[in-house]
């Protein structure tokens, strides 16, 4: 460790300027002007670090000939293989699946980091006598079970988000003393492998413990709180990759894995304001089912429904219209025919505005992008606290495929939403919601506003209602 | 590098090097707009990619079929990250990018 | 410590520490409000008071009387930034302490 | 290196204990709430890091026995010392004296860090054949520069803000050649010194230079931008206290004196900003002069003078009065009076507020201190922003003892304060100026507001025209 050469200093810096790459990256990524700049400047540091890995690992070592990585072939294949894959995962996801995609890429890193954890593990244990140094033996075992629980974890998240698994939570019969019961094993078995015996075969059932822990801990929680979870385990394998870092004295590692870390668990934190929630609400309140579960029927008689063309009637002869989308209109792919509609209304004089609630659509930011992609003025998009206080004087409330950003339920107790802020679409003077069905929204929450007396509902899949919607305005 | 050659002088250094990348990790993020929560959780999920220089460096060292194929997997899954990781963040900001002077 | 001493791996380890150091320092104050800037000023050059420290180090090894002059020196120096910065600026904010819920 | 003891390591962890308490202090120091428990913070984590070094140094030595530090006399004495001069400074300092006791702190650290510097240099340079290794010598010559930089900086920023240096800028002939020269031969000194013979007497001929340096560049800088001076010099201590926990290869100094040296910096940028200058500018333009430079007798003739029974009237009676405070209220100590004033117009129904320009007196945030200590409730104090807009409906502006701040010229080019912000007096029915006699402020800039129709003047010291309002109000 005292006597490096040439490269091996080189190498220091490298990471050093990896390392301040990744650091502008987050620190350019939370402000909206930046934010593209920083994206590309953290994978310009990384392919840095990537590349100079790549060409020097050899040279890096004490008394070795110059050369590439020895087992290059591995690299270029792996790589080639990886590369492929995640540029076609990246390019080809829908918007709307935005968060699933981030999960799989997720789940990838913290796998490799387990794999990285269990290599290491099994080429030094068993070697020598004695045991492994106590510092490297709780590292490999910190990457391997963190990293495994981010792999499995982030699988769950992306099947429920994409709707192969059952959105809604899944509780295994005695939960809670089968999650308890897997971390005292793994504890047990940690303590064994550090302090008794360096045991491969107890760390491969540790990893696959782990493995399993991943799954039951995500089962319980909603489809809808999905992207917090996402989150979570982003800051997991950071931490993991941090663990791989210390194991193998990479600094670049290191600090972009505490550096991840840090920052994912004030994301979480931040996320789960945004939602009025608490994380740990949301990790074990079962909350976020899907709309099979509660009476999603009640009030149905009440519900008054409205055509097209009387739609946009009232809203092309009103002086102002606010749009307020959801979910709904991601599904429905209907940003397109909504910026249509808005281009139209603002030709006839209506004064448009799109309410953007914080946590509308299924990631923050959801609607802010579907919009920009329609080509929706910037400045025609309000967030909540700037349009709210000016429902009272808009004549038409759309709301287009939202559900839980609009349920007055979350001013009173007792609601799982209670508490969370909403946008008060009920004080338009008139209110018309698109959806398909009669059902509850994702929460599984019946929503009062449907039916309120100034509300009528147009029922149907919003792209095509508002292409309607559309037509109805043109001649109207 | 051997771990059981590590001095307790290199543990101490990452120690703080840790504690330190902790603090800005917490600082840097603490100020972002709802509307960036996404893309930021996106790149951040790119930068922690980086596992794939462990996994490289891993490889380098590998003998034996299962070692082999273990680092196969890990640069697999490495590379996944970190490319899939810049590129789906890249294209999220994208839709950020045409705000000033565009009037509908 | 002898500085002769210092290894490379020892060098590069102060440099990560310091440049992540300067980060936080950075990010740290960079949302003052003009009404704390001399609080903050004052309160930073009271941290900057452990050169007291190294002080002491400089003592503790010192024998000859230019060496023990240039210690005793350094360490009054090193005191009263340290002692006065911290007194001053507590000073300074016990005059911000009483804002709420006092209307004339 | 290797080889730490259980003591050596326990040091690590009390460094790092030290270095997270300093930077929380900064952190809290930064936010109004938790500024003074941050303070609190670092004070309890600089007693640790001090007693823990005082009490373990043998036994942090290897194979040394156990006892205090071997010259413990040399610290009892010289901390007694420093910590009754420290305390008794601090506590003494009248609240307008502030900046100059932070110079002088600072100016000790900067010295402290510089002696260090020099007494290491003295304790391995010519003990061995061979030169020492770079980085220590450029470490050392580092922390003698800048230290010693800070230290005479300090001292003339001191004497310019006490009065007992001339304020205004001081520019010795052929100044930039001068500085060129003092530039050029450290440079060549540090060069000899670093590669070719680690001499002593060029050393401390090294720092000679450097102590001059600091006069020579702080000189021609006015009286009224010391405050960024000083805040700068802070900025210069922390890098020499980084450069020597480099030296000493001690993390709590190290990492303390980075983050004083970056966000000094930081800091110091900010304050130019809340002036609306630029660094270089501050440095090098030689603004900030004595009143007695340029012609401010100008106009003298069209001053209008009122009595304080006329000027009581004229607030008693009106609907709202804005005081506008500035530093001749500092130097006069009328903020009791000020105070009183104000209580009296309040409880005749006049909505008085205080208008708190961010550069108002000679430091950010003076105002709010002066007040503050007089009881004035937090709530009248109104920033800049918020209250400039209110000034057209104002009956009064009462200017007690400001100047620069509320000088119209700013708006207008060609001025050495054009572009600077300021509170708009002007706009006001009536303004009347408390000062004490008819020359322009400490920049030396007439001021035409002084000569407006509806301004008024009101001459004498600060203390005793308000005292006499406060008479008039009281009978009015
Ligand atoms: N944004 C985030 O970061 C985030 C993260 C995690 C969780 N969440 C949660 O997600 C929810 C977001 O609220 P939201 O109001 O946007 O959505 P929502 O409450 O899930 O409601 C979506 C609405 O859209 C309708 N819909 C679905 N598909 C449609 C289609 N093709 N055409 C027309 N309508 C359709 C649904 O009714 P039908 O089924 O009858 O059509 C439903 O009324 C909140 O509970 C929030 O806490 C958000
Ligand atoms: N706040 C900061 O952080 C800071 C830092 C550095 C520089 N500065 C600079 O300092 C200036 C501050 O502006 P300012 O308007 O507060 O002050 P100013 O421009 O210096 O004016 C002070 C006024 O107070 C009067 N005065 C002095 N002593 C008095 C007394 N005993 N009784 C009554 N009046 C008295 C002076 O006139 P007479 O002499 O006729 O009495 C003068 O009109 C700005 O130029 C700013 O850039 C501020």
């Amino acid at each position: 460790m005292t006597d490096l050469n040439g490269w091996q200093i080189a190498t220091f810096f490298v990471w050093l300027i990896g390392s301040v790459t990744f650091i502008l990256a987050l620190k350019f990524l939370a402000s909206p002007k930046t934010a593209r700049v920083g994206n590309l400047l953290g994978a310009a540091g990384m392919a840095l670090v990537i590349l100079w890995t790549f060409f020097t690992y050899d040279l890096a070592q004490p008394g070795s000939e110059p050369g590439m990585l020895e087992n290059w072939w591995i690299i270029v294949v792996g790589g080639a293989i990886g590369s492929v894959a995640g540029v076609l995962g990246a390019r080809r996801v829908p918007m709307t699946a935005m968060p699933q995609m981030v999960a799989i890429f997720n789940g990838a890193g913290g796998g490799a980091a387990a794999v990285v954890a269990l290599a290491e593990f099994l080429e030094f244990a068993g070697h020598g006598e004695g045991l492994l140094p106590l510092p490297f033996v709780i590292a490999t075992l910190a990457g391997g079970i963190i990293g495994s629980v981010a792999l499995t974890g982030s699988i769950v998240a992306f099947g429920k988000l994409q709707g192969i698994v059952a959105a809604r939570p899944v509780m295994l019969p005695g939960q809670q003393i089968i999650t308890g019961a897997l971390f005292l094993a793994m504890l047990a078995i940690a303590v064994y492998i550090a302090a008794f015996e360096n045991s491969i075969p107890l760390f491969l059932l540790f990893v696959a413990l782990a493995l399993v822990a991943g799954v039951v801990l995500t089962m319980p929680i909603g489809g809808a709180d999905m992207p917090v979870v996402v989150s979570l385990l982003n800051s997991y394998t950071g931490i993991a990759v941090a663990a791989s870092g210390f194991v193998l004295s990479n600094y670049a590692l290191l600090i972009a894995g505490t550096l991840v870390g840090a920052s994912g668990a004030i994301l979480t934190q931040l996320m789960t304001k945004a939602m009025n929630r608490s994380l740990v609400n949301v990790l074990f309140a079962g909350f976020g089912t899907g709309g099979d579960v509660a009476g999603g029927e009640e009030g149905e008689e009440s519900l008054k429904e409205i055509n097209a063309e009387d739609a946009a009637v009232l809203m092309a002869y009103g002086k102002r219209v606010i749009i307020v989308p959801g979910y709904g209109m991601a599904v429905a792919q209907a940003q397109g025919p909504v910026r249509e509609l808005m281009d139209l209304l603002v030709s006839k004089g209506v004064d448009v505005q799109f309410a953007i609630h914080p946590v509308a659509g299924r990631m923050p930011g959801h609607m802010n992008v579907l919009l920009a992609e329609a080509n929706v003025p910037y400045d025609r998009l309000q967030e909540m606290d700037e349009i709210n206080d000016d429902f009272a004087d808009t004549d038409v409330a759309l709301v287009i495929g939202a559900n839980n950003v609009v349920n007055p339920v979350a001013r009173e107790a007792g609601s799982p939403i209670s508490g969370m802020p909403i946008l008060n679409v009920d004080q338009a003077q008139h209110v018309i919601v698109l959806k398909r069905g009669r059902g509850a929204g994702f929460a599984g929450i019946p929503n009062p506003l449907f039916s309120l007396e100034k509300t009528s509902m147009l029922f149907g899949n919003a792209k095509e209602t508002v292409e309607s919607l559309v037509q109805g305005v043109k001649t109207a | 590098m051997d771990p059981t050659t590590l001095s307790p002088f290199a543990l101490l250094a990452a120690l703080f090097i840790t504690v330190l990348a902790a603090f800005i990790g917490y600082e840097v993020v603490s100020k972002v707009p709802t509307m960036l929560h996404t893309p930021l959780m996106s790149g951040a999920n790119a930068v922690h990619g980086v596992i794939v220089v462990g996994a490289m460096l891993v490889a380098a060292t590998s003998d034996g079929p299962l070692r082999i194929a273990l680092a196969l997997l890990a640069v697999i899954l490495g590379t996944i990250n970190v490319v899939g990781g810049f590129v789906v963040t890249d294209r999220m900001l994208e839709m950020f990018k045409k705000r000033p002077g565009e009037r509908g």
